[in-house]
C-alpha cells in the first residue's frame, strides 16, 4: 500500500503530477447519502470524500488524528477526552469547534434519530455521555469502559462524519458539507459525482484538481471500465471476478482485513448442541483449499474466532486447525451419529456465501453429514434480525457475512455473548452460544487497554471457541483496490473508503 | 363421326388468328408434396370480338384457367404442358418485361370480389389513373382519362368516386371501378372470373348490360366464367363445358343449352329449376355420385363414375373429342344418345301441395329488430334499423320463402324467430298461440323442438371436430329425448331419410363434400322432431347438382314429416319452386307476401317486379329489365315515405311514395302488399312493360 | 370517436389503478421492511423503528395506501424511502435513459426487422424465408443476458470496440452515449427483430396472395412498384401495431439488459425500488410503464387509423 | 325412399390424403430438416433431464478445489468453474431443472389459460372485461418483475416460479384462446348447439374447445419457448433451483462474473445450451405451423 490520507500521512510516494482528474469506479450507493442513515459501501465513500472524522483507522488499523488532535482515556477506560484540532473551517465557511462534535455525536446516539451507527454505540454511549468541556474539547461518558472507544471516532465508524451544529442530515446530499480535502462539484443520484479540491483545506492540499466517481451497480463493469481506461481506480474488488486485474498490469491495493463470514450452528439445538459435532463438521473443512478456490490465495485462515491475523492483539500460538476426516468421523460416533444425520443450512445470497455454502456441504458430505443449502436474499434472510423473526439467527446453521472492523469487540460481543434481551447482548448471537466464561472474557478484553493484556484474554478466547467451535471462522479475506499502472497514491481503508487526496497520474 | 383435335382445328373461326388460342393445356397444383392434376388437356380458342363462356361447378377449373392465361397461377401451381398463344404472344414463355406489356396492354381481368380486388389503401382513381400512367402518361392527363372511363362504366359523380377508398363502394360501384380499370387500357382479351357471382340480382343485372354494352364499345375479345348457366347464355357467343378440369363441352351457347350432347351438360340443365317449375309439378333431376377427388388419376372418361350412359369403353380409356356439328364438340363416345340421358330421379313421385287445413302454427306481428352500430369505433351511435314492423305468419306444412336483396334482414327475421336474437321490445313472436320466450336459452324444450334451422354454410354449421354420428345423435338425445335402442333405430331411420349411410356416421364434415354436409345438417334439424324448420339459404353455397338434391330431398322430408319451412333465399326460381307462399322484404318490410304463384305471375310491387326481372334465364330470353335506380339505402337511415321510393320505377309523381309510408294492404285474398298504386293499376302498368 | 377515446382512457385508468393495488399489496408481502433496507441488515432496531415510523410505513397498510393514492390525485407521487426525496426526478431520469436505449434499439431494429420480413415473405418457403423466420424466432426467444453476454465477449472483450457499461457518464456527448448504448441495444433488437419480422413477414404474405395485389400485378405495373405502392402500404398497417405494443414491453423488459450493462433506466429502477421496498418508488416506476405502455398502444391504434383508411373514414360510403 | 336408381360409384366422399399419394402432416413433418434438427436437439436434452446423472461424466456436485477453472480439456471436455466442478457434467444434468420448471409452468398456463379465454370470449360480461384489465397490466409489466414481486413474497422455490410463470402466461394464453374463440363464435354450429338447448358450459367444452386445440397447441409450444427463456431468466437474477443443484441460468449467473478473466467456458456452455433449446423448440414449433398452414 502506499499514500496517505490526512495531512499526518507522511511518506507519500507520489510519482505523478498533482493536478490531475482522477476517475473512480465505486458501487452504487444505495440510497440517500445522508450521514445518518447511510450504511452501505458506496454511501459511506461519499460521506469520506468531503467529510472527516475525529480519527482515521488506518491500512494498518491504528488510528490516526483527523479532526481529534488527541484523546485520552481515563483509568477505567470509561471516559475520554479528545482534542478537537483548531483552525478548520467548515466548505460553508463554518469554523470547527467541540459545538460540532457534540451535534454530530448527540445526533447518531438518540435513538429518534434512526442512526445507522446506533448499533455501534448500543452499550457504548448515549446522547447524555456527550459533553462539552471547552471550545476544544469533548468528553465521552461511556456505558461502560471500553479501551477501544476512540475507534468509534474514527472512519471505522463510517456515519460519523462532523456535521456543523444544527446541520439538518438529510440536506447533506446537496452540499456534502464538511471539513475534508474536496469540495463537491456536483452529485448525481444513482450516477456519480465529482469533487474538486478545497483550496481551503486545513492540512495537506489533495493533489488531484479534481475527482471524478461513476457508480455501478455491480463488480463486472466496474473492472471492464478500469481495463478499458474508463476509469482509473476500482473502489474495490473481488477475486472472483476480478481476476484479470490479478495479472501485474494494474497496481492492486491488497490490505488485510477482518472480513469474514460465521458459519454458526445452534448450540441449543440437536445434534448441535454437542461440541464434538461442531468440531467435526469444522474439521471438515479443508481451508488451505477454501482460499485458493475462493480467493486464490487472497485470504487468511480463519481459526473459529474473530481474531483475525491482521489485528495486533490476535495471539497467534493458538494452533491453526487444520482437515482431519478421520477424527471428525470419530468425535461424530462419539457423539452418537456414526453415520452422520442431515440439517439445512440458511445463507444470505451474497458474494462468494453461496460458493462457501456449497463448499461447506460437500465437506460435510465426506464425513457423513447432510447439508440442504438454501440461500436467501437479504431481506428474507434477515427478516426482522430478532430472535424468532428471523432466518439469520433462528436457521439450524446460518452463514452471514461480517464486514470489516478494526478491532474485535463487535464481534466478540453481538455474536457469542450470551443472548439477553434486557441487557442487549448477544444480539446477533445466531449459534444462540451460551458460555458464562466466555462472556466473562469478552468484558475483559474489552475493557483492556494495553496490548498485552488483550492478546493474552485472546488467547484464552481463542483456545475457548477452538474447543467449542459455535460458529466456524473460516477466513479472513484481502480487501482489494485496483488502479491503473499510471496511477499512485490511492489510498482504499477496509471498511470501504477510498481516499484520492494524495493520488496522481503519470 | 371421327374424332377430331378441336385446337387442330380451329372451330370454325375461320380467317382472323383467334386472339387467344388455347392447347392441350395441363395444370398441376402441388399439394403436399406431390402434383395434382388442375386442368388435363384443356384445348379452345376465342376469337376476335368473340364472347366466350366457360361454365363449371366449383373445383371445376376455371378460375385455373384464368390464371393459367395471365400467368398468375398460385406458387404452388404451374402449366405442366400445352401452348397457350394470346394476341399471339405465348405468355407463358415470355420474359417478365415482356409479360408485364402483355398484362398492360392486351388482356385484362376482373374477378369475384370487387371490393377485394381494389388496394384498401389507395384512392380508387388513382388506382384507375395507374393504368394510363403504365401506358406513359402524366398523372394529371392519367386522372383525366380515369374520370372519363369512370363516366363510361356509368359511375355517376366520377370526380367524386375517384376521391374515396374502395371499403366506401357498394359492390356493384366497386365492380364498375374494377371493370372501368379492366377495359381502360382497352385489352384485346378481356378476362371475367365470375364477376357477379357476389352480386345482387339487381345489381348483377346492371352489371352484366354493362359488360355487354362496352364490349361492343371496346371491340374486345371475352373469356366470361361462371357457374351460373343462365348468366352464360345471356353473356356469350360460345361456350365451353369443364368437368373436373376437363373441357368436356364446346359449342354456341344456344346450341349447347337447347341441345346439349354431353350427358354432364344434359344432367346440370335438368338440375336447374325452370320458370315455373314447382315441386308439386314434379321434381328436379340430380346427377348422381360425386366429383372426382381432387388429383384422381381414372383412366377413361371423368364424368364416367356418374354417367347412366357409361359403358365398359368409358372406363378404359379417355374419349376423344367428337365433331358433333360445326363448331360444335363433345368428349363422349355416346354424345348422339346424351339427351336421352335417363333421370337419376324419377319424376313421378307424388308431392302433396299445401295442406287443406290452415292452421297457424308461427304467428309474427309488429316484429322490430335495431342494432346497435356494429362495431362501436368511428360511429356515433348510429343505429341499424334491419327490421322494422313486421307481421307474417306460416302455416302448418306450408312453406313461406322469404326473397330480397342481401341485407334486407331475411336471416335477422330467421335468427329472431328462433330466438338466437332477442327482437326489440313490443314484438308478439308466437308459436302455436304460445308465446316464444325471446333467448332460446328460457324457452321450453317442447318449443326447442319445434323450431330448428338449416343454415346456409354447413361447413360453419357443423362442429368439424365432431362426427356425422354425434352432429345427428345430439338432438335425439337432448331433445328428442332418446336413448339406447331407441336412438340407434332412430338415427338409422333419419340417415336414411336424408340419403345418408352408415359409413358416413364415423366420419368428419371435412371427410364430406358440400351436399353431404348439407344432408347431415339437415338430419340434425329433423332429428327433434320439428314442426317448423328455417332454411336460410340452403342451397346457396352448393353446386346446382348437388342443389337439385337437396332440394328434393327438403320436398320429400316436408311430405313425410309435415313441417313448415320458412325458405329463405336470394334464388327466385329456387324460391318458386319450393314455395306455396312467399314474402318479399326490402330493407327489413315486408313489401309483399302472398301465394307463390300470385307474386311471380303479378301483378306485383313494383320491388318484386323489379326483383323477377332481373334474373337472367337460361333461354337467354327475357322480359325487357326494370331497372333500379340508385343503391339500396342505407338501414341506418331508412327513407322517408315508401322505402322503396328511392329506387322505384313506378314512383307516383303525387309525392305521396316520397312522404306517406303504405300500408300493408289485402289487395286481393291471402296476397297484401305495400304500395300506394292500386293493384288493377299496377297491372295495367306491369302489361305494359318498362316504364319509361 | 370522442367517445371510443375516452371509454379507452377510462379502461385504461382502471387498468393502472389494478396495476397499483397488485404492486402495492405484492410489495407488502415482501419480507423484510423499509427502514431495514436502508439502515442495514445490522441496524439497531431501534434506529429501524425510528426510520420506519419517519417514513410512515409503521401506519396500517390501507392508511399507507389511501395517503398514497390521494397524494398522486393531487399529481404528487410520493417521496421515495430510499432517497429521501420525490420520486419524480429518478423516475424520469430513469425513463430518459431507458426511451434512449429504446429509441436506439428500435432504430436499429424496426427497419431491420421490416425488411427481414419482407424479404422473407418475398421469398416465401424457400431458405432465405426459412431462415430469416426461424433465426428471429430464435432471437427472441433467447434470453438477453445470453446474447447480452456473447456480444460483450465479442464486442467489448475481445474486440474491444464498444465500451462494455452502458452508461457513459455525466455529461457525455451525444455520440459517446451512443457509443455506450450499441451493445446493450443488441440484445433488444434481437429480441423484437423475430416479432416485427414476423409480422411484417405474415403481413406482405397476406397482401401478396391479395386480389389487389393481383390486380396491381395485371395491370402491368413494373413489380418494384408494385411491392413498394401496393404490398407494403396495406402489409407493415398490422406490423405498426405491433411495434408500438413492444414498446412497452421494451420500456419496462430492459431489467435483464439494464443490469447486465449496468444501466440506469426503468427497469433496474423497479428491480432495485422493489429490493429495497421503496414502495413509492416502485410504484412509480410501474405505472410509469403502464403509462408508457397504454400511450404506445394508444399512439399504434391512432397510427393505424390514421394509416388505414377503412378506420379513418368510418365504414359510411 | 329410393330415389337414386343407379348411383354409381356413389362411395367415393373426399378423398383422403393417402389415396392421392399425397403425404400426412406426420410425414411432411419427418421430411422437414428443420423438424428433424429441431426434434433432434429436443429429445437429446430431454434425454439428458430425465438420464442426466447417467450420462454425466462426472458427478456434476463433486468439487474439486485444488483444480478450479480449468480451460476446456481432455478430461474436462468442456473445463471446470469456480469450485472445479465438471461443466459439461452441469450442463447435461443442468437439462433437468429447466425443462421440468417450464414444461410444468407451460402445462399450468395452458389449462388455466384455455379455460379462462374460453369464458372470456364465449361468456363475455364481467369476467372478460376483468380478465381483460388483468391481461392488459400482465402486457404492461414484464414477467421477470411480476416474478421478481411474487418471487421475493414468497421466497423461491422452483414451485414458485412453476406458479408465477404458470398464472403470467394464463393471462396471455387466455388472450389468445379468447381471440380464437370470438372467431368461432361467428360460427354458426354454435347457434345451433344453443337451439339444442345445450348449456353454455358444454357448448364451451364440449363444442368451442375442440375446435380451439390446434391454435392452443401451437401457443403451448410457443410458449414453452417462453417460458424457458423466463425461467433462465429468473434463475440468472438468482431466483431459480438452490445451489448446488446444477441449473443453466444460476451456472450463467454465478460464472459471468468470471468471463473478464478469460473463464469463458463455464459461462458460454451453459448459454449455448439454453439458446440450443429454445432454438430447438423454435424449428419443431415453426415446422408445426407450416405443415399445418400448407
Ligand atoms: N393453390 C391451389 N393449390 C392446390 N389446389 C388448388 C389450388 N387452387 C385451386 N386448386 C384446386 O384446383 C381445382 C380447380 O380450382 P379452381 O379454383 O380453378 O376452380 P373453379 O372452377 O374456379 O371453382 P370455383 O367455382 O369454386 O371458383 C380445385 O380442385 C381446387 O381445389
Ligand atoms: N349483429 C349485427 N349488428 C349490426 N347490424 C347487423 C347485425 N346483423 C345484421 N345487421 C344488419 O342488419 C341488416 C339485415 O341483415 P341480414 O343479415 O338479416 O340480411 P339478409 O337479408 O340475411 O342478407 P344476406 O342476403 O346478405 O344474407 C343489414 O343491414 C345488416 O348489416
Ligand atoms: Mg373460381
Ligand atoms: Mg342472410
Amino acid at each position: 500500500s502506499s499514500g496517505s490520507p490526512s495531512s499526518s500521512g507522511s511518506s507519500s510516494a507520489a510519482a505523478g503530477k498533482p493536478g490531475a482528474t482522477i476517475k473512480a469506479a465505486i458501487i452504487v450507493p444505495s440510497g440517500a447519502i445522508n450521514p445518518v442513515t447511510v450504511a452501505d459501501q458506496g454511501g459511506l465513500d461519499m460521506l469520506g470524500q468531503t467529510g472527516e472524522y475525529l480519527c482515521l483507522s488506518d491500512q494498518h488499523l491504528s488510528l490516526r488524528p483527523v479532526l481529534a488532535t488527541s484523546w485520552t482515556p481515563n483509568t477505567k477506560a470509561d471516559v475520554w477526552t479528545f482534542k478537537i484540532r483548531q483552525g478548520v473551517t467548515f466548505h460553508n465557511g463554518h469554523p470547527l469547534t467541540a459545538d460540532d462534535v457534540v451535534y454530530t455525536y448527540k445526533l447518531h446516539t438518540n435513538p429518534k434519530n434512526g442512526s445507522s451507527a446506533l448499533s455501534a454505540f448500543g452499550g457504548v454511549l448515549t446522547p447524555s455521555g456527550v459533553k462539552k468541556v471547552d471550545d476544544s474539547t469533548v468528553e465521552f461518558h461511556l456505558a461502560a469502559p471500553n479501551g477501544h472507544f476512540p475507534y468509534l471516532t474514527s472512519s471505522d465508524n463510517y456515519n460519523m462524519i462532523i456535521l456543523p451544529n444544527g446541520y439538518d442530515p438529510a440536506k447533506w446530499q446537496s452540499t456534502f458539507v464538511g471539513t475534508g480535502p474536496f469540495v463537491l462539484k456536483t452529485y448525481t443520484a444513482k450516477q456519480g459525482a465529482t469533487f474538486s479540491r478545497n483550496e481551503k483545506y486545513w492540512g495537506t492540499k489533495a493533489l488531484p484538481a479534481a475527482t471524478e466517481f461513476t457508480f455501478y451497480d455491480q463488480q463486472t463493469p466496474q473492472i471492464l471500465a478500469l481495463t478499458g481506461g474508463t476509469v482509473d481506480v476500482v473502489g474495490q474488488f473481488s477475486v472472483a471476478g476480478g481476476q484479470q486485474l490479478l495479472n501485474g498490469s494494474y497496481n492492486v491495493i491488497r490490505l488485510k482485513s477482518s472480513a469474514h463470514r460465521e458459519l454458526s450452528m445452534r448450540t441449543d439445538q440437536s445434534p448441535f448442541t454437542d461440541a464434538r459435532v461442531r468440531q467435526a463438521v469444522a474439521l471438515s473443512l479443508n481451508r488451505p483449499a477454501i482460499v485458493h478456490a475462493l480467493f486464490k490465495g487472497y485470504a487468511d485462515l480463519g481459526n473459529e474466532s474473530p481474531f483475525a491475523p491482521v489485528f495486533p492483539s490476535t495471539n497467534t500460538t493458538v494452533a491453526q486447525r487444520a482437515q482431519n476426516i478421520a477424527k471428525a468421523k470419530s468425535l461424530l460416533s462419539a457423539a452418537g451419529h456414526p453415520s452422520g444425520f442431515s440439517t439445512q443450512l440458511i445463507g444470505n445470497d451474497v458474494q462468494e456465501i453461496g460458493e462457501y455454502a456449497q463448499i461447506v456441504a460437500q465437506a460435510a458430505k465426506a464425513i457423513g453429514v447432510n447439508i440442504n443449502v438454501k440461500m436467501e436474499a437479504s431481506s428474507a434472510y434477515y427478516g426482522k434480525a430478532t430472535f424468532g423473526n428471523s432466518d439469520w439467527l433462528d436457521a439450524t446453521m446460518s452463514l452471514v457475512d461480517y464486514g470489516h472492523r478494526s478491532v474485535p469487540n463487535v464481534f466478540l460481543t453481538a455474536p457469542l455473548e450470551t443472548i439477553n434481551a434486557k441487557a442487549g447482548t448477544g444480539p446477533w448471537n445466531a449459534a444462540h452460544f451460551s458460555n458464562s466464561q466466555y462472556d466473562k472474557l469478552a468484558q475483559q478484553y474489552v475493557a483492556a487497554i494495553d496490548l498485552s493484556s488483550q492478546k493474552q484474554i485472546a488467547g484464552q478466547i481463542e483456545t475457548l471457541l477452538l474447543n467449542e467451535t459455535p460458529i466456524i471462522f473460516g477466513y479472513f479475506y484481502n480487501y482489494l483496490s485496483a488502479t491503473a499502472k499510471n496511477v499512485t497514491g490511492a489510498y482504499p481503508t477496509a471498511i470501504g473508503h477510498i481516499f484520492l487526496n494524495q493520488a496522481a497520474k503519470s | 363421326m371421327t374424332a377430331t383435335d378441336a385446337s387442330a382445328t380451329p372451330a370454325g373461326r375461320g380467317g382472323a388468328e383467334p386472339t387467344l388460342s388455347v392447347g392441350h393445356m395441363d395444370v398441376v397444383y402441388k399439394v403436399r408434396g406431390r402434383d395434382r392434376l388442375a386442368l388435363r388437356d384443356v384445348s379452345f380458342e376465342v376469337g376476335r370480338r368473340e364472347s366466350y363462356g366457360l361454365v363449371g361447378e366449383s373445383g371445376s377449373g376455371k378460375s385455373t384457367v384464368a390464371l393459367a392465361l395471365t400467368r398468375y397461377l398460385p406458387r404452388n401451381g404451374r402449366v405442366s404442358a400445352g401452348t397457350v398463344s394470346i394476341n399471339g404472344a405465348d405468355p407463358l414463355a415470355m420474359s417478365g418485361t415482356d409479360l408485364r406489356h402483355l398484362r398492360a396492354r392486351t388482356v385484362s381481368m376482373v374477378y369475384q370480389e370487387p371490393g377485394k380486388a381494389l388496394n384498401p389503401s389507395i384512392r380508387v382513381g388513382r388506382q384507375v389513373a395507374e393504368v394510363y400512367e403504365v401506358a406513359g402518361l402524366h398523372r394529371a392527363e392519367a386522372a383525366e382519362r380515369a374520370e372519363a372511363m369512370l363516366r363510361k362504366v356509368q359511375i355517376a359523380d366520377p370526380g367524386r368516386v375517384m376521391g374515396r377508398y374502395a371499403h366506401q363502394l357498394s359492390g356493384g360501384m366497386a365492380q364498375r371501378v374494377v371493370i372501368a380499370m379492366a377495359l381502360a387500357a382497352e385489352p384485346a382479351l378481356l378476362i371475367l372470373d365470375e364477376p357477379t357471382t357476389a352480386l345482387d340480382a339487381t345489381v348483377e343485372a346492371e352489371v352484366l348490360d354493362l359488360v355487354s354494352a362496352l364490349r361492343a364499345e371496346f371491340d374486345t375479345s371475352v373469356l366470361f366464367i361462371s357457374h351460373n348457366l343462365a348468366v352464360i347464355a345471356k353473356m356469350c357467343d360460345r361456350v365451353g363445358v369443364l368437368y373436373a378440369g376437363e373441357l368436356v363441352e364446346e359449342g354456341p351457347a344456344r346450341e349447347v343449352f337447347e341441345d346439349p350432347r354431353h350427358p354432364y351438360t344434359v344432367g346440370l340443365l335438368r338440375c336447374i329449376p325452370r320458370r315455373g317449375q314447382r315441386k308439386d309439378h314434379g321434381r328436379l333431376d340430380t346427377i348422381p355420385g360425386f366429383l372426382p377427388p381432387a388429383g384422381h388419376t381414372l383412366s377413361g372418361c371423368v364424368f364416367a363414375p356418374r354417367c347412366l350412359l357409361a359403358e365398359d369403353r368409358c372406363r378404359e380409356a379417355p374419349p376423344p373429342s367428337y365433331q358433333i356439328a360445326a363448331a360444335r364438340t363433345s368428349r363422349c363416345y355416346r354424345h348422339d344418345v346424351a339427351p336421352s340421358l335417363p333421370r337419376a330421379t324419377p319424376e313421378d313421385k307424388p308431392l302433396p301441395g299445401p295442406p287443406a287445413s290452415a292452421e297457424t302454427l308461427v304467428q309474427l306481428a309488429g316484429l322490430s329488430k335495431t342494432f346497435g352500430a356494429r362495431g362501436s369505433r368511428g360511429s356515433r351511435g348510429e343505429q341499424v334499423h334491419a327490421l322494422t314492423g313486421v307481421d307474417l305468419e306460416l302455416e302448418r306444412g306450408e312453406t313461406l320463402g322469404l326473397v330480397g336483396e342481401s341485407g334486407s334482414g331475411k336471416t335477422t327475421l330467421a335468427w329472431v324467430l328462433l330466438g338466437l336474437l332477442p327482437p326489440d321490445p313490443g314484438a308478439t313472436v308466437e308459436l302455436a298461440g304460445q308465446p316464444l320466450a325471446a333467448d332460446v336459452r328460457r324457452r321450453p324444450r317442447s318449443q326447442l323442438r319445434a323450431l330448428q334451422i338449416v343454415f346456409q354454410n354447413p361447413d360453419s354449421a357443423l362442429n368439424r371436430r365432431h362426427t356425422v354420428r354425434r352432429l345427428i345423435s345430439r338432438p335425439l338425445a337432448r331433445l328428442a329425448g332418446l336413448s339406447g335402442e331407441r336412438l340407434r333405430a332412430r338415427l338409422a331411420e333419419l340417415i336414411t331419410s336424408v340419403r345418408l349411410e352408415d359409413r358416413h356416421l364415423a366420419m368428419r364434415p371435412n371427410q364430406l363434400s358440400g351436399g353431404l354436409k348439407q344432408r347431415v345438417a339437415i338430419a340434425r334439424a329433423f332429428g327433434s322432431g320439428p314442426a317448423v324448420v328455417v332454411c336460410d339459404e340452403p342451397t346457396s353455397a352448393l353446386d346446382v347438382s348437388v342443389q337439385a338434391a337437396i332440394l328434393n330431398l327438403l320436398a320429400d322430408l316436408q311430405a313425410d314429416e309435415q313441417v313448415s319451412y320458412l325458405f329463405i333465399s336470394h334464388d327466385l326460381g329456387v324460391v318458386r319452386y319450393l314455395s306455396d307462399r312467399i314474402a318479399v322484404l326490402y330493407l327489413g318490410k315486408v313489401m309483399e307476401v302472398g301465394p307463390a304463384e300470385r307474386v311471380f305471375s303479378g301483378p306485383h310491387h313494383p320491388y318484386t317486379e323489379a326483383l323477377l326481372s332481373a334474373v337472367p334465364s337460361l333461354d337467354g330470353q327475357r322480359a325487357d329489365r326494370i331497372k333500379l335506380s340508385g343503391e339500396i339505402p342505407s338501414a341506418t337511415n331508412l327513407p322517408t315515405g315508401c322505402v322503396f321510393h328511392t329506387r322505384c320505377p313506378r314512383r307516383l309523381p303525387s309525392g305521396i311514395c316520397e312522404s306517406e309510408e303504405p300500408p300493408l294492404r289485402e289487395v286481393e285474398p291471402g296476397h297484401r302488399m305495400s304500395c300506394h298504386i292500386p293493384l288493377d293499376e299496377l297491372q295495367n302498368l306491369q302489361r305494359a312493360g318498362q316504364p319509361t | 370517436m370522442t367517445r371510443y377515446l375516452l371509454k379507452r382512457l377510462g379502461l385504461a385508468v382502471v387498468t393502472l389503478w389494478l396495476l397499483s393495488v397488485i404492486v402495492f399489496f405484492a410489495g407488502q408481502v415482501v419480507p423484510g421492511d423499509p427502514g431495514r433496507a436502508i439502515l442495514g441488515n445490522l441496524a439497531d432496531p431501534r434506529a429501524v423503528r425510528a426510520l420506519d415510523h419517519q417514513l410512515g410505513v409503521d401506519r396500517p397498510l390501507l392508511t399507507q395506501y389511501w395517503s398514497w393514492i390521494t397524494g398522486l390525485l393531487h399529481g404528487n407521487m410520493g417521496e421515495s424511502y430510499q432517497y429521501r426525496s420525490a420520486v419524480e426526478p429518478y423516475v424520469q431520469a430513469a425513463l430518459v435513459n431507458s426511451v434512449k436505449l429504446a429509441a436506439l434499439a428500435f432504430v436499429i431494429v424496426v427497419p431491420l426487422g421490416i425488411l427481414g420480413g419482407v424479404l422473407a415473405a418475398l421469398r416465401y418457403g424457400r431458405a432465405t424465408d426459412r431462415v430469416i423466420s426461424v433465426v428471429g424466432l430464435s432471437a427472441a426467444t433467447v434470453p438477453e443476458f445470453v446474447s447480452g453476454i456473447v456480444v460483450i465477449i465479442i464486442f467489448a472483450v475481445s474486440l474491444k470496440w464498444l465500451p462494455v457499461s452502458a452508461s457513459a457518464g455525466t455529461g457525455a456527448s451525444a455520440l459517446t452515449q451512443l457509443d455506450h448504448l450499441i451493445l446493450p441495444a443488441i440484445p433488444l433488437v434481437f429480441i423484437l427483430f423475430g416479432y416485427i419480422a414476423r409480422m411484417a413477414r405474415a403481413g406482405t404474405i397476406e397482401a401478396l396472395d391479395s386480389d389487389y395485389t393481383r390486380t396491381a400485378t395485371l395491370k402491368g405495373l413494373k413489380p418494384s412498384v408494385v411491392i413498394r405502392r401496393h404490398v407494403l402500404r396495406n402489409a407493415l398497417l398490422p406490423t405498426i401495431t405491433v411495434i408500438a405494443t413492444q414498446t412497452g414491453y421494451l420500456i419496462g423488459g430492459l431489467v435483464v439488459v439494464e443490469t447486465l450493462f449496468n444501466y440506469q433506466g426503468i427497469g433496474n429502477l423497479i428491480y432495485k425500488a422493489a429490493q429495497a421496498k421503496d414502495f413509492p418508488m416502485l410504484e412509480a416506476g410501474v405505472l410509469t410503464i403502464g403509462v408508457v405502455y397504454m400511450v404506445a398502444t394508444l399512439i399504434a391504434d391512432a397510427l393505424s387509423t390514421a394509416l388505414n383508411p377503412r378506420l379513418r373514414l368510418g365504414t359510411g360510403g | 325412399m329410393t330415389d337414386i336408381v343407379v348411383a354409381p360409384a356413389a362411395g367415393v366422399a373426399v378423398a383422403r390424403p393417402d389415396q392421392t399419394g399425397e403425404l400426412t402432416p406426420w410425414r411432411l413433418l419427418l421430411r422437414r430438416p428443420t423438424f428433424l434438427a429441431g426434434a433432434v436437439i429436443l429429445l437429446f436434452w430431454l434425454a439428458c433431464a430425465i438420464f442426466g446423472s447417467l450420462i454425466a461424466p462426472h458427478n456434476p456436485l463433486a468439487q474439486q478445489l485444488l483444480l478450479t477453472n480449468q480451460a476446456p480439456s481432455g478430461a474436462h471436455w468442456f473445463g471446470t468453474d469456480q469450485l472445479g466442478r465438471d461443466v459439461l457434467s452441469r450442463v447435461i444434468v443442468g437439462a433437468r431443472s429447466i425443462l421440468l420448471i417450464a414444461f410444468a409452468a407451460t402445462v399450468l398456463s395452458t389449462v388455466l389459460g384455455t379455460a379462462l379465454g374460453l369464458v372470456m370470449g364465449y361468456l363475455g360480461g364481467v369476467v372478460d372485461i376483468v380478465a381483460g384489465r388483468l391481461v392488459e397490466a400482465a402486457l404492461a409489466l414484464p414477467v421477470v418483475i411480476v416474478a421478481f414481486l411474487f418471487i421475493v413474497a414468497v421466497g423461491p422455490s422452483p414451485l414458485t416460479i412453476i406458479v408465477v410463470i404458470g398464472l403470467v402466461f394464463t393471462l396471455l394464453i387466455a388472450r389468445t384462446v379468447r381471440s380464437t374463440v370470438l372467431v368461432e363464435s361467428q360460427l354458426d354450429y354454435l347457434a345451433a348447439a344453443r337451439l339444442l338447448g345445450e348449456k353454455s358450459v358444454s357448448i364451451m367444452f364440449s363444442e368451442v374447445l375442440p375446435n380451439v386445440v390446434p391454435a392452443i397447441l401451437v401457443e403451448f409450444t410457443v410458449r414453452l419457448g417462453y417460458a424457458i427463456f423466463t425461467v433462465a431468466t429468473l434463475s440468472f437474477l438468482g431466483f431459480g433451483v438452490q445451489p448446488p443443484t446444477p441449473d443453466w441460468g444460476a451456472d450463467i449467473a454465478h460464472n459471468y462474473v468470471t468471463l473478464g478473466a478469460g473463464y469463458w467456458w463455464m459461462t458460454l456452455f451453459p448459454a449455448l445450451a439454453i439458446a440450443s433449446l429454445v432454438i430447438a423448440i423454435n424449428l419443431f414449433t415453426d415446422s408445426i405451423e407450416q405443415v399445418l398452414a400448407s
